[in-house]
């Protein structure tokens, strides 16, 4: 029955994050997890932090630090994250994507040995799906994981990792059966970034910070017990964790109605300069945030009533990727002359993080599987339209 | 806080559903259209009988009391239909004004058509053309001296020829004096003012529903359509329109849904705040666009098919083209948004209208 | 050497041309061609009057009515026929389609029997590419021409055919080789529309109107001097055709340069309703309508040049196509609640044909090939893109 | 009337972009950039050998008189190959400028300027950043009392970090009577609008090359790049996408050309008529959509690879969204646009401004 009321529980939940964010939030911006040490480990202290007041991820068990939460407490509690201002999730590979598939598919022994050091931000987590020829048709994987006795020997070259720079673990798909090919016989692999046979390689991204590494594995020998499920079943969980990534938690709604809500001080900044259709612009960009957060409550109301998430995940990838460019356009055209000025500049004025954002913004509609890919999925799978 | 239906809720919307699926099918449409008649008493008896013209009628007014969240399906369902009766002005505007109202003409009207399933239509400023007025019982009139009920021998109607081809379109007038005064000039704001709330917000539910109709059309088609070899539903081409179409359906039909369970059952309960007005914009906006594109989409992956008068996918694309325009049309709405925005505060705790007055330890620096 | 300025002879044309349409063009608007008999008839008297003048068709040689004039000229004449509200063409595809391709492919012979009474309007012609299982995908035709002594049997059904419920004449594409497949062993055909054998049934467009036909052709006899060009040849010329159809002839740039007029008109008449964004979204609409004119001349200037057209008409027909639509919804936007009303409701006041031009304008990204095979087209044949 | 260039025409850019191809391809650059030098001399010297500081000016003034026709493949080729150096705006704006100012001191500057390749400036207020000012030998600065002509030891130079990660950006500016005068208040005004209708074509130019070297880009990585066992650019949406680009460019390109021949070689003939400035915004304009729309494509094309740094996509990016904003950007563009539909006649005979006096012997019923 639908009910858009918050009951007197879910509001002082969210009184009790606000004062806890109020009181611990910094001051100033952390500088980027991407952009040097510094800010990496300046954000794994975040991470402690958080974990320290048992907000590290609220829908985690309490057994692992967690709160045991549903979504929309979930939902609430990212809405106040973002409205205080908190710092982006330098282990968002870890927390949001590998946690939540370790819970569904790893053993006791790997919740017990891989979550709490996620959780306290002791271990950051990368991600390594792509290859070189593995992009959007990630099936092509090459890199191998070689039985030797109680280990695999993991061998090959990823691309795309992001955080692989710095961070401490990596997850990755591994072909397990040498005479398989595409989806089967590839397994979920986990492996420490500084193990012996393992060289990182930094990518510099457009916006000039190393957001992404190669890796080139070279025997690195890893004990079985590092697989997460059964041999041969990791493209099954790969499709689940990407539907983690595209769907609920990578892109929570606060932060694009954040977005929105910074667009519109812009606009009124510089109301004097600006026209009707950028006023129309703005306009288009709060109800797009509007709309996907009214989108992903109905979904977490939905997945609480016991319904399941699939290809719509897709349908919120594209969505979020395009709202968010069309808001940091706007923003940019609302800035004019100053729009490719970065902060540093003497005469950037408030130009602040736009053109940043913007560039961050363009990734959007590229990783976690192109829009293309997405448009593939919806069409096929949601719409059932025949495959190519 | 819970954003999903009840069992029960989207069992009524399954029983209209059905219902419509068997007595307002493409050959039912197109029987009614080569007898220039946009109004099926069988099959308008038949909806009724379901109770639905009661659903957002109080209980002590003889209806089901219920809201905005179990009417916006059933709204879904009768665009998804394209049916040509107005049951969704009937049902979700004009019998909630009649029970909106003081007095007992108002009343004895509101109980009549409720019993009889006479159609009572209303001369709302926001929407010129009043479907199917040739069927009318009864008309809810404004005037300089309030709003009037006024029988469908008195008025005057003038039909306006539109591009709808299963809606016949009326301009109604009376004389000054005609019919009896329900509301008087003061009243009369307040309640032609809620009556646009709940117009715009079903109209934005038809308008959703009338979307997925186009998308589901074009599947089909797509599916069966065979060119180079293959269904052309195996190209990319008509995949991203066809996925394009369903994002904006999926982002504009949880907006519908919010904006519809604004509306309570009690009819002095619709909200007029400017973020609750907002949202009803939003609504509009948002599924006129939806159906704007998936109209247009099916159209395109039809091709010389769909061109042609045979399909059915013109009834659509003519039916969101008479939807989108009503109670106000785009241009207004995109005004109340930019009030919206520019006036009450913004943010994440902001999305439900009432989460502000209960939370606020540390209020948001910004301030209305 | 570019110069955009008309020569003085060009100057005295363009005047001669204003004076004939100003003392000929008919005061009130023919009734639509499509329409009935009345209107169709009312057409081709125009067509007539056009030819008593020599107006016809200003490229066509001097020998068949024309004046042997170079495309400039054409859009000098273009510009002033469409500014003086002349008629439709109710003969298109035979002026702008069939008749260059007689020229081009045509013996001396079809063009001395078809170009005179096509030119005068005595012989209306509709075309007949399309069947049932061949739209997007022409080259699957399945009607066939059996040879019998010196005639074809004509025998197939073909849907789509633009005028050919009151046309004379059609031209389509047989299968000479009955053993042959897709491109190959295809014949371009004229048959007359009143022939034994022939019945046609009208199809209502979703404007109302018939201006398609299907056709159903029952061993229609027709001598084997109608077929155009060599036996096997038709796809070559088909293709040839189709060029000129998406291409320069059949959408000038005035017509779209008129409709861009019309809806600065609406605007400054509907002013105080108008809102910025309507502001811009017609003037959008007169940059599209200019940029589609200024493309035209360059295209012309470098066919005079000795330049050939090729994919650059999918081009074209992207993006007049695009910008009708537009440039109708604007209008309708501007509309309002009018918008859905015909001419003839009462309370319609100033509508216009806007309505009726927006569903016409639909049909463009659909005929003539749709623009999803426009765009395969561009991306294969001019940006050389692998095939699918 | 022509609208096809000469072969001299084609020719002249032709070896443009020939000597570009050779002196300004991706290693040139990435030296450049890692250098963080965004002018080099020794690539400076053999484009100006070419004669192409001169274009523009007229020939009693030592240069070629020719007008912007000839110029405009030239600054396409600029865009083309990403160019750091601000030829366009040296060749194309303030030479011309300088040629345009009656006195000793502007045809001294500018003789010299000719002979030895200097650059010189000019601080225009539609255009705040200047590229490459640390490089310049003297500023055109706009003051209180009229124009100025100010050597580089006179200004203050102050670096504005931007995205061009291949140009330098500075704002500029000079004591109040630093330098020669070389036009008074009066004269000035009329002198820094002719600039910005030269700088807003041929800024239009470079947005079309830069549009069409993104497309360029595309195509030729889809060629290879393969996927699901065969090129990603066989894919229809990858087709679609360039197709879509190639639409935008190709019915910009025109008008930028159309625009370019506006701009005769006598200075005093820069036209000013609603109607000629409308073109030139009409050139910004859709120059600037095809280029946006063009490195967005070949970013999406090129997916993660895209997106690094190593490929040279994010050049071609950052350099569109900083030539876009430039010379007022695009909501002062569109408001001459406005104002050009809304004053003066429109219609099929209006397209190129000097048609009007001459023909007309029945007036189109429109009046401005």
């Amino acid at each position: 029955m639908v009910d858009l009321r918050y009951t007197d529980e879910q509001q002082a939940f969210r009184a009790e994050v606000r004062d806890w964010m109020a009181a611990n939030v910094p001051a100033e911006p952390l500088p980027s997890f991407d952009g040097g040490r510094a800010g990496f480990e300046a954000h794994r202290d975040w991470e402690a932090r958080l974990n320290d007041g048992r907000w590290g991820m609220v829908t985690w068990p309490e057994a692992y630090g967690g709160r045991g939460l549903d979504l929309i407490r979930w939902l609430i509690f990212e809405e106040e994250y973002y409205a205080a201002g908190a710092p982006l999730r330098v282990n968002q590979n870890g927390i949001f994507l590998l946690g939540p598939t370790l819970m569904e598919y790893g053993s006791e022994e790997q919740k017990a040995r891989f979550l709490p050091p996620m959780a306290t931000g002791e271990e950051i987590w990368a991600q390594a799906w792509s290859e070189p020829q593995a992009g959007s048709d990630l099936a092509a994987v090459r890199a191998r994981a070689v039985r030797d006795g109680d280990s695999y020997l993991l061998s090959g070259h990823k691309i795309w990792s992001s955080r692989a720079v710095m961070a401490d673990w990596a997850f990755g798909l591994f072909r397990t059966d040498p005479a398989s090919e595409r989806h089967k016989g590839l397994s979920l692999i986990l492996f420490p970034l500084d193990a012996q046979g393992v060289s990182r390689q930094a990518i510099a991204q457009i916006n000039g910070e190393a957001g992404f590494a190669e890796l080139f594995l070279d025997e690195v020998r890893v004990p079985i017990g590092n697989r997460v499920g059964a041999d041969g079943e990791g493209w099954r969980i790969c499709m689940a964790t990407a539907g983690f990534e595209r769907g609920l938690m990578l892109r929570s709604p606060a932060r694009f109605q954040m977005t929105a809500r910074r667009l519109v001080e812009l606009y009124e900044a510089n109301r004097e300069t600006c026209t009707a259709a950028q006023r129309d612009a703005v306009a288009e960009a709060w109800m797009a945030a509007e709309a996907y957060a009214l989108s992903i409550y109905a979904t977490a109301s939905r997945l609480i009533a016991g319904g399941s998430i699939g290809a719509e995940a897709s349908l919120n990838k594209i969505f979020w990727s395009e709202m968010d460019i069309k808001m940091h356009e706007t923003a940019l055209a609302i800035l004019g002359a100053r729009a490719e000025l970065l902060p540093t500049a003497p005469a950037a004025g408030d130009v602040g993080r736009w053109l940043d954002g913007y560039l961050f913004s363009l990734a959007g509609p590229i990783y976690a599987g192109t829009n293309e890919i997405q448009r593939n999925i919806i069409a096929e799978r949601l719409l059932g339209l025949p495959r190519g | 806080m819970n954003f999903a239906f009840s069992e029960e809720q989207t069992m009524m919307a399954d029983v209209v559903r059905e219902l419509l699926a068997r007595e307002c099918g493409s050959a039912a449409l197109r029987g009614q259209m080569s007898a220039a008649c946009s109004f099926d008493r069988e099959r308008w008896r038949k909806l009724l009988e379901l109770g639905l013209s009661g659903v957002l009628v109080p209980e002590d007014a003889g209806g089901l009391g219920l809201g905005g969240a179990d009417f916006v399906q059933i709204a879904e369902a009768c665009g998804h239909a394209c049916l040509p009766e107005p049951l969704v002005d009937h049902a979700g505007v004009v019998l909630p004004l009649l029970a909106d109202c003081e007095g007992e003409t108002a009343r004895a009207a509101l109980t009549q058509s409720l019993e009889t399933g006479a159609l009572i239509a209303l001369a709302h400023p926001q929407t010129p053309w009043i479907v199917a007025a040739n069927a009318a019982s009864a008309f809810v009139l404004p005037g300089p001296d309030g709003l009037r009920l006024v029988r469908s021998e008195e008025v005057r109607r003038v039909q306006q020829a539109g591009i709808d081809p299963l809606r016949q379109l009326f301009t109604v007038s009376g004389e000054p004096a005609a019919g009896a005064l329900i509301a008087a000039p003061g009243a009369m704001a307040a309640l032609l003012a809620r009556a646009a709330e709940r117009g715009a917000v079903f109209t934005a539910a038809e308008l959703v529903g009338l979307a997925q109709a186009c998308v589901d059309l074009a599947v089909a088609y797509a599916g069966e359509r065979r060119q180079f070899g293959r269904p052309i539903g195996a190209n990319q081409a008509i995949k991203h329109h066809l996925a394009s179409a369903q994002v904006k359906i999926e982002f504009a039909r949880p907006v519908v849904h919010a904006a519809a369970a604004l509306m309570p059952a009690l009819p002095e309960g619709v909200p007029q705040s400017v973020e609750s007005r907002a949202r009803v914009s939003h609504a509009l906006l948002a599924a006129g666009e939806a159906a704007t594109l998936a109209a247009r989409t099916t159209l395109q992956v039809h091709g010389a098919m769909g061109y042609s008068w045979e399909v059915d996918v013109h009834l659509y694309l003519k039916r969101a083209l008479s939807l989108t325009q009503r109670w106000g049309g785009p241009e207004h709405h995109r005004q109340r948004i930019a009030e919206r925005i520019l006036s009450a505060p913004l943010g994440p705790d902001r999305l439900f209208p009432q989460v502000a007055k209960v939370t606020g330890t540390t209020p948001m620096k910004r301030t209305a």
